[in-house]
């Protein structure tokens, strides 16, 4: 890698000093003058019907300055899958049903919170409450409560996938497994809560500073839900306090805030409580899980099938993405030539499902890689022999839906069990469980419909020499800032320091669709290597002409030294360059502008990643209980750009995703979500963190800028089903629901004992 | 949101009494407040008048009962006890509760006496003072009264403080020769509360029998509570594994566990019956080292 | 939360059928039940206080017969909304009379208890003990009072 | 009714007046306009408003701002000597040991008054110095490792 200069170095985040000084301004921190707090008020019904909404007394709380309910909005319905309108199902205010306990029905400004939420106690609504449903096995029935009125059995959407010929391969396996498998929903507990603060002028034109993973998005459906023109919106993201995919749709902190500004010409912030992000903004989606397998004695995997009902909760949300790829990464990340998948996603009185990290794929490697360690057994084969018997390989096409280039799934299970061999023979009641998975490096749907590029960046070079970089590339805390710097740093040979990024400001910024589905590194990376790219091909026009060599030989810029590739040592200084260009530019600075959009990538991404983690636990037998010792991932990105940004990444997501597979859940009662704190929603904390070692491995991902992929999702998927086989393998017992509780654990270890007896 | 209140921060007890006798049911008392401010957040509770008695620096101490045992002022902090040189041999299990008690910062401000007071049967100090045999102090205008640990706590968040009335002390009094007490609790995340906890004190009597028990459940009924009857299999006994095992199926019998989201009501029974044994032993593992 | 029991009393059908519809039987059964008064034959209507340590619930509680079925099937429904707005509070009661022999009659009731607002949310454990015991109580009022008039 | 609350924080004596119903974190963030310290939950549970209050660390969201008068205070906006960061803000910037950002102030606050109170703890003891406080980001270790670096000297105070 010493090619670079930037680039796989052990950077400082550029937004390190503002973040550990606690000078770094978020949604939450900003105050503007004249400033009015919103609160909301929700449904405390699962299903009922709004008969009359009273706000009179409300109004006349003194301090109280606007009250808005459904009749205030132009009663659209929003959506992010855009391209289909009858998908786009969520009121945000409700007008006439609520369809979840947390449904937002009105909203308040005032001129503090404390007022505003005593005027929500002062609203009165009258329900007549629905008969509800709440499992999604049970709203397919035939006369199951109606969610949504006219979609038959509550199916929101369904998805086929199929290559192969499925039932012929069956019929010529050796052995064929069929297993059923519960996820459990999870809550991204960002630490920042969904919060706006919405400015709408007396021009007519909104501000609106929030916490998000896409401004583009947000500044999209806002015009949607308002009527005003996108250009009148300007959406800014200041530092934002997590996003795990929880935040890259209209909300009602953002719209209610909105609505209210819009009604008074005031600034007015929105704050989410706790509370309401537990149980009114986006979740995980509980899937139930079927699953039949068939295999030859060697081990070679013929063909699988895979069916899936997910509790859709109320609305459509990202939901339907996750349905999607939920089933496309049940064949990852093994070369099935017979696949079929069916997925059905259910409507259900429940709080909305949608996009989580991972994204469907937790819960496909949990219960795939679970199924995977039972077939091995069966067939008396090692399961890392097993994974590499199967395991994708570069330049391998899934039949019809994908094209993957580079892959380092091999290498992944090589190291990883290099890594088992070491840890030698294990304690008692020890047990190490492996887990293989992959991701993709951005999504190549575009169900938004977006006619923007998927990114696009700009740069200027200023007369100092400074770099500005302009990208809709969304910094949630994972680092995008920092990356695309780099990038930009090390493609137009300048220092990290050279480069002031201006990210996520519909304002100035191009769009971006933003940070999800792991496409800020691949995707935006590339259209800021353009637009750097484009800056450096200016500045060497002037470098060439300046110098006046022989025209065989080429320029290129390294550590601010513009010179000749061949001859490096002749050259001269990028700040003389950069002086010389933008006077022979009549002024104007230097700019360049990117931009990438896949094309002719597939269905699903441009590029995937693969890694394979192993789990070490130590299980108490008496009790369940079982500690989680060590888990160590081997994972491919291709070329790694911000090494200290991976790290964290890859260590961040076991813990969120340890916590998928060990304690997190949320159990519910009539739709009533039981555990909305943190005090009750069970987080692993430092006390609870195993030991975590990475082991690097090297790729080369030819479509992505320098050769890099994605880092940031993937990571969740693994590590559930990691737990899972270490639990197995440590004292026999197998959980296919999440969490693997040591209720659970000890409830098997009993039934197991009972059996032998 | 918290409701508007009047806010009062008597510096002395008979300061305290006065208002509390003053202001009766219409005040609430807070100290660290690490409980009631999370209830008064979320508008469950909405005092009129607050007597704040953090900063009643009397009620704040360890010393000396001059019998080798313990007084502890009601306000002391769980990191003072935590910290204390004098939660040294019978003492310590004390310490050692205190560690896995919540949060640094959380022991940092919380008291002992708040926790006892706020009554949640998961607390973990009450099953170890139980075990201890301690005894707590009340006062009121009218006077003082004691009662054991034990007593203290009526039902889920209620306890035998009466109107006017004011937890000030905790008595722990010296071990008898020979005693061991240890403490555990059962959780998935490591600081949280119980899930079942587990406090045992054994006194070893003449070829290391069973002279004297104490067993303190947390998380296992409405209130922190003893397991009599457990105590009874091996009181007097020559202690084995198979009376350790029958001790653990009588506590997880007299204990009265509900379900809710952390465990079902069978497997804290479960918890019960594995963790009795488990720290009957290590508390007589101490008891041969005291 | 769902409370369901089953006891038999020594009665006739007929009488025990009469006490469960007498006005304020079932409403009098709810624990911490103040004031409850008839609204008409099937309505009652009155104050519910409830307390879980530091937390003082006051209700206004409506309850009413909603299906009748002489002289076997009754079910009952109570709303309560909290003083104050803290929560509202529903229980569906259901009981089944049935003869087993002459003069013998099962009891088969149920009893569900939810809550929604800001109480539901307040620590799920403490909640849910609270209105098991609600429940219980509830119950074991239902067949106190029974067998204390009908004879057991 | 509002009463006056003296507070020193960051070694500035301040005299405001609130009301008795104000957290420390909300006189902290809305009286004093010190917004580094943040608010992450309402349960006690999340540690994003960890501040240091008499040299100990407390969660500013538990404890009403009239408790802490008189108190001296210090914030993450009282960490760096002027424009120098403190050991532990460096080594939090080498090691990553941050990502969105928003437990970091709580984080900091944390482990400075765990360095103020032991300045050479155990692995174990890092642990438990920052059990009080989520990240949902980074898994803690990079945290530790940050840490750990400051407690082996790698780092010098300014001056």
């Amino acid at each position: 890698m010493s090619e670079y200069s930037v680039i796989g170095k052990r950077v400082h985040r550029v937004d390190g000093p503002e973040k550990v000084t606690g000078s770094a301004k978020y949604t939450f921190d900003l105050v503007l003058p004249g400033m009015l707090y919103g609160k909301v008020l929700r449904s405390p019904h699962p299903h009922a019907k709004i008969l009359k909404i009273d706000t009179r007394k409300a109004k006349r709380l003194v301090g109280v300055k606007a009250v808005v309910t459904g009749k205030d909005t132009l009663g659209h319905k929003q959506g992010i899958w855009r391209r289909f309108p009858e998908l786009c199902d969520e009121e945000i205010l409700c007008r006439e049903k609520v369809r979840y306990i947390g449904d937002p029905v009105a909203a308040v400004a005032a001129i503090d919170e404390d007022t505003a939420e005593e005027a929500l106690d002062l609203i009165d609504v009258e329900y007549e409450p629905l008969p509800a449903v709440f499992d999604p096995l049970e709203a397919i029935k035939e006369d199951a409560p109606q969610v949504h009125d006219g979609i038959e059995l509550n199916i929101n959407i369904n998805r086929h996938i199929e290559w192969g010929d499925v039932d012929e391969a069956f019929k010529k396996c050796d052995h064929i497994r069929e297993d059923q498998f519960k996820c459990s929903s999870q809550a991204h507990v960002c630490m920042e809560t969904h919060d706006a603060v919405v400015s709408y002028d007396y021009g007519g034109k909104m501000t609106v500073w929030t916490s998000t993973q896409s401004s583009y998005y947000i500044q999209r459906l806002m015009a949607d839900m308002t009527g005003l023109r996108e250009g009148d919106i300007r959406v800014i993201k200041p530092p934002t306090g997590g996003g795990f995919g929880s935040k890259f749709e209209l909300d009602s902190a953002q719209f209610c805030a909105a609505i209210l500004s819009m009604k008074l010409c005031k600034p007015v912030k929105i704050v989410l409580s706790r509370e309401e992000e537990f149980t009114a903004t986006k979740r995980r989606t509980p899937m139930y899980y079927f699953l039949k397998l068939g295999a030859k004695k060697d081990g070679t995997l013929l063909a699988k099938e895979a069916r899936v009902i997910t509790e859709g909760g109320a609305y459509t949300a990202m939901g339907a993405t996750a349905l999607y790829l939920t089933g496309f990464f049940s064949s990852f990340p093994y070369k099935y030539p017979n696949y079929r998948y069916d997925g059905y996603r259910v409507y259900t009185n429940t709080a909305v499902t949608s996009a989580m990290r991972g994204f469907g794929a937790p819960q496909s490697t949990f219960v795939g890689e679970s199924q995977l360690d039972m077939m091995a057994e069966d067939l008396g084969i090692d399961p890392i022999e097993i994974r590499r018997k199967n395991g994708m390989t570069p330049n391998y096409e899934v039949p019809g839906q994908a094209f993957i280039q580079s892959c380092g799934l091999h290498q992944c299970l090589d190291k990883i069990e290099e890594h088992v061999k070491e840890r030698g023979k294990l304690p008692p009641n020890h047990g190490i469980g492996v887990s293989a998975y992959g991701f993709m490096s951005g999504g190549i749907f575009n169900w938004f419909d977006t006619p923007y590029a998927f990114s696009a960046a700009v740069v200027r070079i200023n007369i100092d020499g400074k770099v500005d970089l302009f990208t809709g590339a969304c910094d949630i805390g994972q680092g995008s800032d920092t990356t695309l710097s780099m990038i930009c740093a090390e493609e137009l040979g300048v220092k990290l320091e050279d480069i002031r990024i201006h990210a996520a400001d519909t304002g100035i910024c191009p769009p971006d669709l933003g940070a999800w589905g792991s496409r800020e590194t691949l995707m935006n990376g590339n259209a800021v290597k353009r637009a750097a790219a484009e800056c450096k091909r200016q500045l060497l026009e002037f470098a060439a002409a300046k110098m006046a060599p022989n025209i065989a030989y080429d320029f290129d810029i390294k550590d601010r030294w513009v010179h000749l590739v061949d001859r490096p040592e002749r050259g001269v200084s990028y700040f003389d360059i950069v002086k010389e260009a933008i006077r022979g530019k009549d002024g104007n600075a230097i700019m360049g502008r990117g931009h990438y959009t896949p094309h002719r990538k597939g269905m699903i991404s441009p590029a995937y990643s693969f890694g394979v983690q192993a789990a070490e636990v130590a299980v108490d037998t008496e009790t369940g209980r079982y500690k989680l010792v060590n888990v160590t991932t081997a994972h491919e990105s291709g070329t790694v750009i911000n090494p200290v940004g991976i790290e964290g990444q890859l260590e961040g997501a076991i813990m969120m995703a340890g916590g998928y597979g060990f304690c997190e859940d949320q159990p519910m009662d009539e739709g009533k979500i039981l555990n909305p704190s943190i005090a009750d929603y069970k987080l692993i904390r430092s006390l609870d963190m195993p030991e975590t070692d990475i082991l690097e491995i090297d790729t080369y991902e030819p479509e992505g800028p320098f050769g890099a992929k994605e880092a940031g999702e993937g990571l969740t998927n693994p590590t559930a089903g990691a737990i899972g086989n270490a639990v197995y393998k440590a004292v026999g017992v197998r959980i296919n629901d999440l969490p693997i509780t040591p209720e659970k654990v000890l409830k098997a270890l009993k039934e197991k004992e009972k059996k032998k007896k | 949101m918290i409701k508007d209140f009047e806010h009062f921060a008597p510096k002395t007890l008979k300061e305290a009494l006065t208002l509390l006798d003053k202001y009766q049911d219409e005040a609430k008392i807070i100290c660290g407040g690490q409980s009631l401010l999370i209830l008064m957040r979320q508008g469950l509770v909405a005092p009129e008048y607050l007597i704040d008695i953090k900063g009643i620096s009397e009620l704040s101490y360890i010393k000396s009962d001059g019998k080798g045992g313990l007084k502890i002022g009601a306000l002391t902090t769980h990191r003072t006890i935590e910290k204390s040189s004098q939660m040294r041999d019978g003492f310590a299990v004390l310490a050692e509760m205190e560690t896995r008690l919540a949060s640094i910062q959380t022991r940092n401000w919380g008291t002992i006496g708040g926790n006892l007071c706020h009554g949640d049967p998961a607390g973990d100090p009450a099953p170890v003072l139980i075990a201890l045999n301690a005894t707590l102090k009340m006062a009121s205008l009218k006077g003082e009264r004691s009662l054991p640990v034990e007593d203290f706590t009526l039902d889920y968040f209620e306890t035998a403080l009466k109107t006017g009335e004011l937890l000030t002390e905790i008595t722990v009094p010296a071990p008898p020769a020979h005693t061991g007490t240890a403490y555990t609790k059962f959780n998935i995340i490591e600081s949280d509360l119980a899930t079942v906890g587990v406090a045992a004190s054994i006194t070893l009597g003449a070829g290391d029998s069973c002279q004297d028990i104490r067993i303190a459940l947390g998380a296992a009924a409405a209130t922190p509570m003893r397991a009599k009857k457990a105590e009874a299999v091996l009181k007097g006994k020559k202690i084995s594994d198979a009376l350790l095992a029958q001790a653990g199926e009588t506590a997880s019998t007299e204990a009265d566990p509900i379900s809710d989201m952390q465990a079902s009501e069978e497997y804290r029974r479960e918890l019960v019956k594995v963790l009795v044994p488990r720290i009957s032993k290590e508390a007589m593992a101490r008891a041969k080292k005291a | 939360m769902l409370i369901e029991g089953k006891f038999t009393m020594k009665a006739p059908i007929k009488e025990v059928w009469n006490f469960l519809l007498e006005p304020g039987t079932l409403a009098s059964c709810i624990p911490g039940a103040e004031k409850m008064e008839a609204v008409d034959d099937k309505t009652w209507e009155g104050v519910v206080k409830q307390k879980v340590g530091p937390i003082s619930v006051k209700l206004n509680f409506t309850q009413s017969l909603t299906e009748v079925d002489p002289p076997k099937h009754i079910k009952a429904v109570g709303r309560g909304a909290a003083v104050g707005g803290a929560g509202t509070f529903t229980q569906e009661t259901i009981v089944d009379l049935k003869e087993i022999a002459k003069g013998e009659v099962e009891v088969a009731y149920s009893s569900k208890v939810s809550m929604v607002g800001r109480l539901a949310t307040f620590g799920e454990r403490i909640m849910r003990a609270k209105v098991n015991k609600v429940g219980e109580e509830f119950t074991n009022n239902l067949q106190e009072k029974m067998k204390s008039r009908v004879g057991g | 009714m509002k009463k006056e609350l003296k507070l020193k924080v960051n070694g500035q004596p301040y005299d405001i007046f609130v009301k008795p119903k104000t957290l420390l974190v909300e006189a902290l963030r809305d009286h004093l306009a010190l917004t580094g310290t943040k608010r992450g939950c309402n349960s006690s549970s999340c540690g994003a408003c960890t501040i240091m209050l008499n040299g100990m660390a407390v969660k500013s969201c538990s404890i009403l701002a009239l408790q802490a008068n008189g108190a001296e205070i210090v914030t993450i906006e009282g960490l760096a000597k002027g424009t120098e960061l403190s050991p532990l803000q460096k080594a939090f910037l080498d090691h990553g040991s941050y990502q969105c950002g928003f437990c970091t102030a709580g984080m900091l606050m944390a482990t400075t008054a765990l360095l103020t109170e032991n300045p050479k703890p155990t692995k174990q003891e890092i642990k438990e110095g920052i059990d009080g406080n989520i990240c949902r980001c980074t898994g803690y270790n990079s945290i530790i490792r940050a840490v750990t670096a400051v407690v082996k000297g790698e780092y010098k105070e300014a001056k």
